[in-house]
């Protein structure tokens, strides 16, 4: 058997994680091209940790599962049903950008129908949010989980600490993933925590702790959909660690090379888990050079039909300054 | 009538709110089994439960911030900070998320929390268990707070807070707790926020303050009409942010002579803004400086008997500088 | 006298003192082989090691408090929040400990630490990277605010906050960065903190203002005069906690037209402070309403162009305004 | 041998650690009756958890390691030269009090001569602040370290999640001690903690961490002694719990029968580290019963004699309000 129906996953759905990784890897690198050209003024890159995050966003019951996705996330929302056009919408900051109507950075998720918190700048605060969802779920009785994201660099501040803390004492439905990529811009690993994995820190709550490779599929979504019928059982919270590679700079405001070596990330790239899932899929016969081709070129529409689409949208309304603060 | 302390008057309004809407739910530290260090949630966790009464692990950022995630949920949180000194570690998801969620999510999102908390000083409290911390907030479009003077004006403004929609800082003076005592309606009565209230009328001078001290003014107001037949508008601000303008101009207009009182340090108070408000909106119409009464800048209120009522502004103080301004 | 930006003059302030005193040491987030997002600590990191440059793990609240136990030993911290709005993490450690160290221990503890933190809007920051957070701390006995508005001053009051023997928090405009350049002496120049500073003399209005928005005011000043003849009295604030009372209270009484301006939202801003402080010590010099000008009292500025340009406080829009109160 | 000699404790000095942590407790109990007698307005605790404070505290080098003891440290302070007088002038806040010259209250301790940190009352900010002494004393090439205490309740605040992880990536001689008392005032440790020992959260940190019977004071002196050879060899810090019971209520102002039975704590009365400390020291033919009234008398005597002198001792000037604000 092959190793994703092992775990459950039809070949359906394994294409579909792969196409979702490949236009989140496509729709990023697309927006490198539009911030140099000057056309956006910013962004943040999800290159290196798509495949995790479909895989993640896989092991969820959409529709059903809250999120709270940190800014690199273009996978898990696309996966979670943002499409390229409102990514697009927020990237030019245009007024139908259903994240924020332009008021936040592109990264800044957030969509109410799609049970997606939003998310601000200051990280780590959206840990103690899906702790209160799930808190909620539970109170409530409903049969929802609560599955938040943020960086290992993250971990360090008291809102991990906190939050995770009281999820593992109130036992909630609660997935917790660290999306290890090495860094916090400039910051190696070994500068932000001495311990050996992120996921030991869930001793120290009295919770399951795991690490696994980002870069596998298979691995992340059976690791998150463990934890998810951990959480839907009443068995508590989970800390997953998925370790991957941020193979671009931080940010479009970076600059990489004055903290690691161009070797050091040519070797990450050799790596790169949409270069393995695409072969699985090849030797598994569930994607065709051709079909390949087509899948590229599809994405490639897409991307620019949003692109063409965001641009031509319409900026927020200065009058629309003073709306929203309070109801 | 029923007589209620300030206390009591505030447990009231949490019991009805939590009888009236199950949504509504308590959090923070020691708030269950032993019904708060004040004991402002007394009985409420017999009544209602672990469930609804959550005694959180200490630790007020997730205090904050799971009540946060929780009012996204749609749920109805009241977190209690058990006195308001150590909101700080809280200041963060206060600032950056409660007040900023709606707007951020183009109205998507919102966050109907109150977060209560016990402030001033009094009552040997010292550094850490005196403050008033209200300014530290008011500068944040997006949260509201309410500061209740008498134990009606607590249980009419803890039920609006809420039912508010957005997110509301609740502070409640802990000398206040058992000191006031007054008859409260037993029907339901909510106090609109956002409203100043005219505590008394007078055409002499104008006081504005909020809190204990609202209590502390009438009283010595009391004392300056017996005593020298001076009439004082009292204000009482009740929302200390944002604040109630056209209250604050039109009693300001009244008599021209304006006092602003509060108990926390003078530099960058909430007293500060109202004075601001008035000297822009009715300077002619002013008769006399728009003084401020308010605690010295020193960092907090000390320990020692002799420091703190060196520290606090009290009645005596309060009727000294109302009757200068009415010499003025 | 070379010519410096603005965060030339931060890197070189702390270069000097670096080299002067061996306690003197940085620690933040990318510090130290990046230099700092916006390079403010370029080279520096070379120059003095990995030991006196630190990159911390994430962790504000940490990089305070850490900073905050090294200057309690004799050390010298400079601690750098990467932006102003990342600092709220950290307000528990600023507020609570390093404010009240001295004043708690009875003069035994000091804290002579500086909290730099880029500030302020203009440059597609959004929500989160645009914010002036300093009315958050504008209300703490022992802390300093100060917030430069040039690159010399920016030198001055750098050195003077790193040598101050009190905590001081230092905000430095992002825009300003690359912005704007002057000549900077050479030779030791340490700018006194609490003074503020008169940028320009005039006879017809005054306004006072800090950071950025003294460039803006004295750029909109000029153009009134070439255009109108009109003489602008500027007063540029410097510390903004604690105030200059004297030079507030001089530079208002000179003109009797006040217009203040502020970068922040409105309500509960520096601006309030130093209106009240007029309106308490100055009234009957006054010849016109105090004007302030500032943010509208919206969470924070949005990303959008069109938002922020709505929103940011710019040199027309001061311009417009020192003319109305001109002509008023 | 017997067990002190063998872990390098000479008779005279575990014979000075049952005077100081019976002094704490002789004192701890006058200050309950001043309350109860209107004399004092409060006081917090330290009853149940003195042995492990002397203990620890004589592990240090005293004189040249720094401290940044938690409001129950009565037995800490005690060890490190604070005398029952100064403890008295705090009760009662007067001028001479040396901690904070009647500012703070009782518990808030605090001596630059003693190279103990001033503390405040919003618990656990003193981890990030002995973390910089460690850093500091790293950065001179200074032998000493830095010792912090605080309640098991506290290391769920993000402060300690902060400060012990910077300790740990610098590898800073830096002692943290939870002193783990069952309670956060009515919150019991499974409300608090889901982790099974509060040293599990060394591991998140990369640290060594342990777990001692607080009401044994070899096994903590020794504990503490093995950590602070780690922290001047260069070897980073550690995590201590000590595991004890606090056997009065939270603070006078505090009802523990509200939350917890007689029962409960009369059977932890019988484990009180003080009475099998003095067994040990019969035992050992280190107390004899006369010594012991000796004893008890002296320390009767010398907090009588501070108690009258803080009484009479003047309080702060009224004008001393506006000092020490700034330099
Ligand atoms: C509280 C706070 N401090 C600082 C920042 C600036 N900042 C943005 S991302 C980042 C690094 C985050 O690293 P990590 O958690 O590892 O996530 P990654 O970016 O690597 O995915 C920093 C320091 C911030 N956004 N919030
Ligand atoms: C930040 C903060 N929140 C709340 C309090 C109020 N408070 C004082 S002591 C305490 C319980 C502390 O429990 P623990 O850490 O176990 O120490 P213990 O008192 O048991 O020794 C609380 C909640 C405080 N001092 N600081
Ligand atoms: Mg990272
Ligand atoms: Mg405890």
């Amino acid at each position: 058997m092959t190793k994703h129906k092992e775990i459950g996953l039809s070949d359906q759905a394994v294409v579909d994680m792969y196409r979702i990784a490949l236009t989140a890897r496509r729709l990023d690198e697309r927006m490198w091209l539009l911030n140099r050209a000057g056309k956006i003024p910013f962004l943040v890159s999800c290159q290196g940790q798509e495949v995790q995050q479909v895989a993640a966003a896989f092991a969820l019951e959409r529709g059903k599962d809250y999120t709270a996705p940190y800014y690199r996330d273009v996978g898990v929302v696309l996966a979670l049903g943002m499409s390229v056009q409102d990514l697009m919408l927020q990237a030019y900051a245009k007024a139908e950008d259903p994240n924020s109507g332009g008021r936040q950075m592109p990264g800044h998720f957030g969509s109410k129908k799609l049970k997606m918190l939003s998310g601000s700048s200051p990280v780590t605060t959206q840990v103690p949010h899906a702790v209160g969802i799930g808190l909620a779920c539970k109170m409530r009785g409903e049969d929802a989980i609560s599955f938040v994201t943020l960086g290992e660099g993250s971990t360090n501040q008291g809102d991990f600490h906190e939050g995770a803390n009281f999820a593992a004492v109130h036992k909630l439905p609660v997935i917790i993933m660290v999306e290890n990529n090495q860094y916090a811009i400039s910051i190696s690993l070994k500068q932000q925590v001495a311990c050996e994995k992120i996921s030991d820190r869930a001793v120290g709550y009295g919770m399951v702790g795991e690490t696994v490779d980002g870069n596998d599929p298979f691995a992340v979504y059976q690791a998150i959909k463990t934890a998810s019928q951990r959480a839907r059982n009443g068995e508590g919270p989970s800390l997953v660690e998925a370790i991957s590679y941020r193979l671009t700079p931080h940010s479009s405001d970076d600059d990489d090379l004055t903290y690691r070596t161009a070797e050091e990330v040519r070797e990450a790239k050799a790596k790169d888990g949409l270069l393995s899932f695409k072969k699985y899929l090849k030797e598994n016969n569930l994607l065709s050079d051709k079909k390949e081709e087509e899948l590229e070129a599809a994405i490639k529409k897409e991307i620019d039909l949003a692109n063409e689409y965001a641009e031509a949208a319409p900026s927020p309304d200065p009058d629309t300054l003073y709306q929203g603060v309070y109801q | 009538m029923p007589v209620l302390s300030y206390i009591e008057a505030i447990t009231a309004a949490m019991d009805e709110e939590m009888e009236r809407d199950d949504r509504v739910f308590i959090l923070g530290e020691d708030v269950g089994k032993r019904g708060g260090v004040f004991r402002a949630t007394d009985g409420l966790y017999n009544k209602y439960g672990a469930e609804r009464v959550i005694d959180t692990p200490l630790a007020e950022s997730a205090i904050a911030g799971v009540g946060i995630g929780a009012a996204m949920y749609g749920l109805i949180p009241i977190a209690e900070m058990q006195f308001a000194d150590f909101i700080l570690p809280a200041v963060n998801q206060i600032i950056s998320e409660a007040a900023k969620l709606r707007y951020r999510s183009n109205n998507d999102w919102s966050c109907p929390i109150t977060i209560r908390a016990p402030y001033g000083g009094g009552i040997h409290g010292a550094l850490y268990h005196s403050q008033s911390v209200e300014a530290i907030f008011a500068n944040q479009p997006g949260l509201k707070i309410v500061m209740p003077s008498s134990p009606r004006e607590a249980k009419g403004l803890l039920k609006a807070a809420i039912r508010d929609p957005d997110p509301v800082l609740f502070f409640e003076h802990k000398r206040a707790y058992r000191l006031l005592k007054e008859e409260v309606p037993i029907e339901e009565e909510v106090i609109e926020i956002g409203k100043a209230n005219q505590v008394r009328a007078g055409d002499d001078i104008t006081v504005i303050t909020y809190g204990l001290c609202v209590h502390f003014a009438k009283e010595a107001a009391q004392q300056l009409n017996d005593e020298h037949g001076i009439e004082v508008e009292l204000l009482d601000l009740r929302t200390v942010y944002p604040l109630d303008q056209q209250a604050i101009v039109h009693a300001a207009k009244k008599t021209g002579k304006v006092l602003l009182i509060t108990e926390d340090n003078k530099e960058g108070s909430i007293i500060s803004e109202v004075s601001a408000i008035i000297g822009e909106q009715c300077l002619f119409d002013l008769d006399a400086p728009i003084k401020r009464l308010a605690g010295p800048d020193v960092p907090a209120m000390p320990y020692a008997s002799s420091l703190e009522k060196a520290f606090i502004v009290n009645q005596d103080k309060i009727k000294q500088a109302m009757l200068e301004l009415a010499q003025f």
